[in-house]
């Protein structure tokens, strides 16, 4: 089942698009700048499209086909009504630039995909423009930095738990602060304590997800909360996981001045492969006024498009602008579709369901796995470590590779990495009992033959991937990026 | 609720095995007093019927581009998708599955980003591409970003040809971190003095070709000006068709190569999902953005393809990481990879071609109206008009009549008097002659 | 052409491996002087946009049934169907492969297929089903025919209440293959005396419930009658959402259940495809017309499925089989199978409950109505309505004030004066109470 | 990959559908006729209905996943373009009854697909309702019947050549024909001279299959219906073959009285796992008189919708009535689809280009496989018969299931039933040029191997596929045509 790349198979001469004629011209104004050289793009015929990638898709894991228990990433079902209605033309087909006269529907979905986030979480306002969640990390980092600037201070340290999600030191550092990281206590939470030992006038921040990236709600936030207010920071939340708890505690209800949401996680915009994603930042009274551009501004209940500073009502003090148009339309109407399909008591329920899954399979599995820390109840994701395995010469990799051919994407390995081989696993509300049962029990037994002492077995897994394990060092150490013609010899390999 | 496949019955069991009580007490660690007892201030559950309708009745309220006739562009274009990109990005193979952190069950997604980073290479005449980013403006940001790491320079110059928006997501992150950006004034004529503006602090020129205003770039000139001063090029496509027509900026010396590539593949959308194109030379692939797929073999010997020089990355390197991003717009390379394939070098050819002949057949209509002057000497499918008066209030008027008449400078620059008159107007393969003849009518009739 | 793989290149060589020198030698059997040498007269390949646009505008011609308020039935009728189902029919493994004669790698449309037929027998409360019909009309005149296989006799006899479209394909097919058919008169008010026209040389009775204008039938009457006279009860049933609401034929004793399943899952496109259900009892099974799907076991053990009793059939038995049925309507039937399947019985039931509460309004309504008289005492989501004076007339002002107000009986039952005054009248889940109310008012208005 | 039955694991208290509240109601007009039994159909959520049927899905062979050479079954490729046409709201969700004035658009697109159909093949008019081949073979019968009722005769008999499809005996003796075989002559081909020894004034018509299932053209087909209009019969064409010679012949020239057209054959409607289907009918001067209701009638360029007796014209004497309704017109709107996208140029080029494929495809096996009918070229499919395994013990059947392992769909097998063992290889337009050298080496080896003596091999085929070979026998023997739950002693198996 190896597929053989478009440039194998495809041929420059060959096109599967007929165009029209074109409408008779008086000659070129392209004033000498035309393309010179060839661009070296095979094409194929739709026939021939169609399988290529039909074929290549097979290839793939997902949702549709079993199990995808990726802790963090929330794989749950994408309903197929979302994707019909971003696609009806006046969503499809509509201009970012067209007369804002022309897109009054665009905008009331703008305006009602707003109430629903902040009603959700309990916030004042919402930038719907960021296009992904590390996106709109950025955005609520830099309102935060807007607003102590806005006070006239400057601030350079911003406090990361180290179990924290990559990007979150990533955009802090990506905006010019210092990060402190704060440690965890041993039961997997922040420790107010330590927070408190590490603000001072110079800390303009904590980010701190919630639950936490180990499944678990970081308990003392109210109190991190006050004190990072008391020290005049912000306290921006990470809620790569509010789908935990939509409907079960309003994040602005725990002093959050700041949090992106993902569409496509909590609210099933689908992954894609890797995205698009879509970040709305929801903001606290002391933040809304920093919003950067556009945004939506309601008068009367009609929804007015502010696009630009000069437009900016007095108290509206946008930042700038974070990328080109209003932002990912396309999942604003499947959010919003999966949001009026469930309602207020069915994302509650999805909540509810996500955490009871997740604590299922803890609990069933509390036998066979170490869980790093005890036995408490988690949220969403349970979390395991390799110590389950010690002795046994298997390791998390192992073992989730092991999983593969047992029909099942792995848990998410080695993350976060506060824990020793990490193993996470998010079922999320769309698992049947029938297909828990399932998964628990093909992890309960490969976890009996990793004790058995089947090591050979575990390390020579997968056998029934389309690929055996793949070799990503050598991949690093002379990347090969873009195809290219073999060489003579090569090609008589 | 027809997305949960628990029953209470299921749910009552699992809370026995678990050996608690009620679902409330998974939640035990919420702070009681800010536990939430009942619903949000919300509606409930609603039918997929009525949802349909619901969101049905919001789209109806909305002009879709493909019911008039239809002349906006200005960084996003209306064209022809064939229907066989939309279904296979539905594949649910495709569609539901996520970013491929196990090669083994994820070579449809790899081998497609593979196909599609050269596919970006070629298209822009460079070495090497990534496999994606958000958009073209944040993709031009984060090549801004490139550069200062490359140059160890954080000094930007922006041409007056960069869309207005693009120039402002720079600008805007450029100010917070610290960094220079010297913006030229908006230049719809062309005319401006690039060269003069760069010196040995720069670390990157940014050009748009096609300008936001339509005109073609020399980049040639540009790129030796900047070499000279060890800065980078950086072009930006807006409108990647033009590639099919135009010299790839790899091709006139660009360093890095942004561009949006929403015009293959991809819907409008009211602006976005998109996809931006990231492509540079091999020497600088250790401080790209972004992810990057690449070829190896499995224990077999066998060829696939994994993500690759995530030492890069932030979920490696943390706060030292290349960028911030994670998430990029995988779905929307796969349509631009498959619209690509289907094109092939022959239909993108010809598909240039058919937009750059509407684009002339456009401007020649239009420059016929009286009190209208076209500003472009050269352009690919789109080019400027100067009207008398008010532009924004001539484009509102042709909305009115039923024309889509193209974007009024204003809207993205505003209080600009000199450039309040200018209208940028796009033509792609999607305008019929009757579109074009009925936005020259009626653009004369709102002018008379 | 974007559809044909092969280029000028590939055509010559392949010609030089057949050792021909032009393709037209490989059609040399064609007698010379009836070769075409050129092009018919019809038009030159369009591109795809072309093609878009061309359909689109066609289709924009029609008043699609969800633009107005619907009460349109008659034997087809408007559902709202998931979008899952339509989803999942596109799966180019379901949609774009063939009747599964090679079952080692067509076990997902077989076992689609087992589970259609238990869904179908159980439905109707038969003991077998067959893999689909056409639809539920050439289905009813399949069903007399094997009435006259299994009894030996040549004479059906059709209620008054059968759908016109039906009984005269019964009667289409019975007269040229010399059958008898007797046809009781129409009956709109559920008064006839059925059981008066069977006697021991009729092979069948073809009743429909709810009957063409809405009655609901008891066909345990009926059923004894026949089975007393030795002949076999045909259940017809065109909405087959009744059936969540409606007590089984096969409880009833119906001897074979033919129904029109495209109330669920499949669009109205205009009458079709539909897909025809088709059940009766174990005894008859080898009387049967239609596919079967049967389970067995593979070499290793393994349950599967494979297409059965194909002895029946035409590809076998040729001029000696029970039906010349080859193509059936298996992605119809896939997609009544996917939404039955998300149904499940409790949707059904639900579905059934709402649709009747529906008519059960607009009943209400419109017999509220000055002039209008309602005729049924029961009925599903279907009833027969008289109004003053010419009913198609009635139902085309209806159509002009933007209300697609159901069938006048003239139209199937032309030149028959005491049936000019009726319409029938449909109302489903999809019609919300702003829908019926506008109905009850336009009709007032057109009758004022 | 046993994916579980439905039944298994639905529930009848579970939906995957949500529906309104509904209207209050003056109570139940179900007059006591109401359900008293439960139905027994389960139900799941909507991410199990996913899961259930895209796992279904992949235990099936596709066009789109591979060559699937089924002669007489016409395997082409199938664009979804005509997918996305025929679901326009406009095609979709239009009621066959609602008021013809509400529908011009769909009565122009009948009126527009029955130009093409005329015009192609050279008749008067077509009877579009017929709702797949062999409804189409039945309506151009009756037809044939009704004209010859009308000029008073009664003639009894049908001749049909030993290689038809079964369809056409079985249409003939449906409507009460008695059918006479025809023999072929060595060739492969009918002899004009058995036609003219069973005609007679008791013979109705000839149903001949031109190209012939042998995937030969009737050489003699214009004798042939000379000698059959001669003798006052009719001569009934089944059109399964058409995409052969689109453009290159129209069959009104070769004399031809009626044919039925497989809109899902040549025209590329999908076959979707069995149907449906679509089997207008076009008919010469002589029968287009007597095409059943509905039919469309052109007046003054315009479309005319005519659906009763009452309402045909003089000259119209319409035989009855196939269906319900107007016909199959989501496979009207593909099928014109494709015409429109092809053209009069495409579709002769198809045709072309299938024969083409066809006869590569015969000469690069003729050395290793024995034609039948010697080495002659053919038309759009190359038949071989199982003297190619002559002494290997390697039947057709065996050589059929051992193409599966190698990835490809098995040929149309023992069909037609005048060959020994036949195998009737069709590719279809649709196949590359790779496609074919790919499907060619693949055959090539095949029958190497088999001529090597590895019959076991073959007779263990499939090995590769979601099932090994399955035991119609017993499917047969006591047949299991429907789900019942499991007796105790079953379900403790």
């Amino acid at each position: 089942i190896e597929e053989p790349l478009l440039f194998e198979v495809g041929r420059t001469d060959v096109t599967g698009v007929d165009l029209p004629e074109a409408p008779a011209t008086s000659g070129s104004r392209l004033g000498g700048l035309g393309r010179k050289s060839a661009i070296g793009l095979p094409g194929l015929t739709e026939p021939e499209t169609m399988r290529h990638y039909v074929r290549l898709s097979r290839q793939n894991h997902a949702i549709d086909l079993g199990t995808y228990p990726l802790g963090s990433c929330t794989m749950k079902h994408n309903p197929r009504l979302n994707e019909r209605m971003a696609r009806l033309p006046g969503f499809a087909d509509i201009h970012p630039l067209q007369p804002a006269s022309t897109v009054a529907g665009a905008l009331d979905l703008m305006k009602q995909l707003a109430h629903w986030l902040v009603t959700m979480t309990g916030m004042e306002a919402v930038a719907l423009s960021p296009k992904a969640g590390a996106h709109g990390e950025l955005c609520g980092m830099v309102a935060i930095k807007a607003a102590i600037e806005a006070r006239g201070e400057t601030r350079s340290v911003v406090l990361v738990p180290e179990s924290a999600h990559g990007t979150n030191p990533a955009t802090a550092a990506l905006i010019g602060y210092k990060v402190v990281p704060v440690p965890a206590r041993p039961d997997g939470t922040v420790d107010p304590a330590e927070v408190k030992a590490r603000l001072s006038p110079d800390v303009a921040a904590i980010m701190l997800t919630n639950p936490n990236t180990c499944g678990l709600f970081e308990r003392d936030v109210v109190e991190i909360a006050d004190a990072v207010h008391a020290a005049g920071a912000f306290f921006y939340g990470d809620g790569a996981n509010f789908n935990a708890i939509v409907g079960k505690v309003k994040p602005g209800d725990l002093g959050i001045d700041a949090m992106h949401i993902n569409l496509h996680k909590t609210f099933s915009t689908p992954h894609g492969g890797g995205g698009p994603g879509a970040g709305p930042v929801v903001l606290s009274k002391a933040l809304a006024p920093f919003a950067p551009l556009p945004f939506i501004r309601v008068e009367d209940g009609e929804p007015v498009l502010v696009e630009n500073e000069a437009d900016a009502a007095g108290g509206e003090h946008p930042f700038g602008r974070l990328t080109a148009f209003h932002g990912q339309m396309g999942m604003y109407v499947r959010a919003l579709s999966y949001m009026l399909s469930h309602g207020a008591d069915g994302l509650r329920q999805a909540s509810e369901d996500a955490v009871l899954s997740a604590n299922y399979i803890r609990a069933r599995l509390s036998d066979l796995f170490h869980a790093p820390f005890g036995g408490r109840p988690c949220m969403h994701e349970a979390l395991f470590d390799d110590s389950s395995f010690e002795g046994t010469g298997i390791t998390t990799l192992d073992f989730a590779k092991a999983m593969i051919d047992e029909g099942y994407h792995p848990m998410t390995m080695y993350f976060p990495l506060v824990v020793h081989g990490a193993m996470l696993i998010e079922p999320t509300e769309s698992e049947s009992r029938a297909h828990l049962d399932l998964f628990i029990g093909a992890l309960r037994d490969l976890a009996m033959r990793a004790k058995a002492g089947e090591a050979e077995a575990f390390r020579a897994a997968p056998q029934l991937a389309p690929r055996r394990r793949l070799d990503e060092t050598r991949a690093a150490r002379s990347p090969k990026l873009v195809w290219k013609e073999p060489t003579p010899a090569e090609a008589a390999e | 609720m027809r997305y949960l496949p628990l029953t209470d019955a299921d749910r009552g069991d699992m809370l026995a095995a678990i050996g608690v009580s009620s679902v409330d007490d998974l939640f035990a660690d919420i702070p009681a007093d800010k536990r939430l007892d009942g619903l949000v201030d919300l509606p409930r559950a609603k039918s997929e019927m009525e949802v349909e309708r619901t969101l049905s009745r919001l789209a109806a309220r909305n002009v879709a581009a493909g019911s008039v006739p239809f002349f906006v562009g200005a960084g996003a274009y209306r064209h022809h998708v064939p229907a066989s990109v939309d279904h296979l990005i539905q594949r649910s193979e495709f569609l539901t599955s996520y970013t491929p952190y196990q090669p083994e069950i994820a070579q449809g997604t790899l081998q497609v980003l593979f196909e599609f980073q050269t596919q970006v290479a070629r298209l822009t005449g460079m070495e090497v591409a990534n496999a994606s980013m958000y958009d073209g403006s944040t993709g031009t940001a984060e090549a801004v970003l490139m550069a200062h790491r490359v140059t160890r320079r954080r000094k930007a110059v922006l041409a007056g040809g960069l869309h207005p928006h693009y120039r402002e997501v720079v600008e805007t992150l450029s100010r917070i971190a610290g960094d220079e950006v010297v913006a030229l004034p908006a230049d719809p004529t062309a005319g401006e003095d690039l060269l003069a503006a760069i010196d040995g602090t720069v670390s990157c020129v940014v050009v748009q070709t096609p300008s936001f205003y339509g005109h073609l770039i020399d980049l040639a000139a540009v790129a030796e000006k900047a070499h000279a001063a060890g800065a980078l090029l950086i072009a930006v496509v807006t409108e990647v068709v033009s590639l099919g027509a135009v010299e790839a900026p790899g091709a006139l010396g660009a360093d890095i190569v942004v561009a949006e590539g929403q015009s293959i593949g991809n819907p409008l959308t009211f602006g976005g999902p998109y996809v931006g194109l990231f492509a540079t030379r091999d020497k600088f692939v250790r401080q790209m953005p972004g992810r990057l797929c690449g070829e190896t073999v499995d224990a077999d010997g066998t060829r696939g393809f994994v993500l690759t020089l995530s030492t890069r990355e932030q979920h490696i390197r943390r706060d030292k990481a290349t960028s911030n991003i994670c998430t990029n717009s995988g779905l929307c390379a796969l349509a631009f990879s498959i619209h690509m394939t289907l094109l092939g070098e022959t239909g993108l050819t010809r598909l240039a071609a058919l937009n750059h002949a509407a684009a002339c057949d456009l401007a020649d209509r239009l420059a016929a109206v009286p009190g209208v002057t076209v500003l472009n000497d050269t352009f690919f499918n789109e080019f400027t008009i100067r009207v008398p008066g008010d532009a924004a209030a001539v484009v509102e008027k042709l909305a009115e009549k039923g024309v889509l008449g193209g974007v009024p400078v204003s809207r993205l620059e505003p209080g600009k008097p000199d450039l309040a008159d200018l209208i940028v107007v796009a033509a792609t393969e999607t305008t019929t002659d009757d579109d074009r003849a009925a936005f020259a009518t009626a653009l004369a009739e709102v002018l008379a």
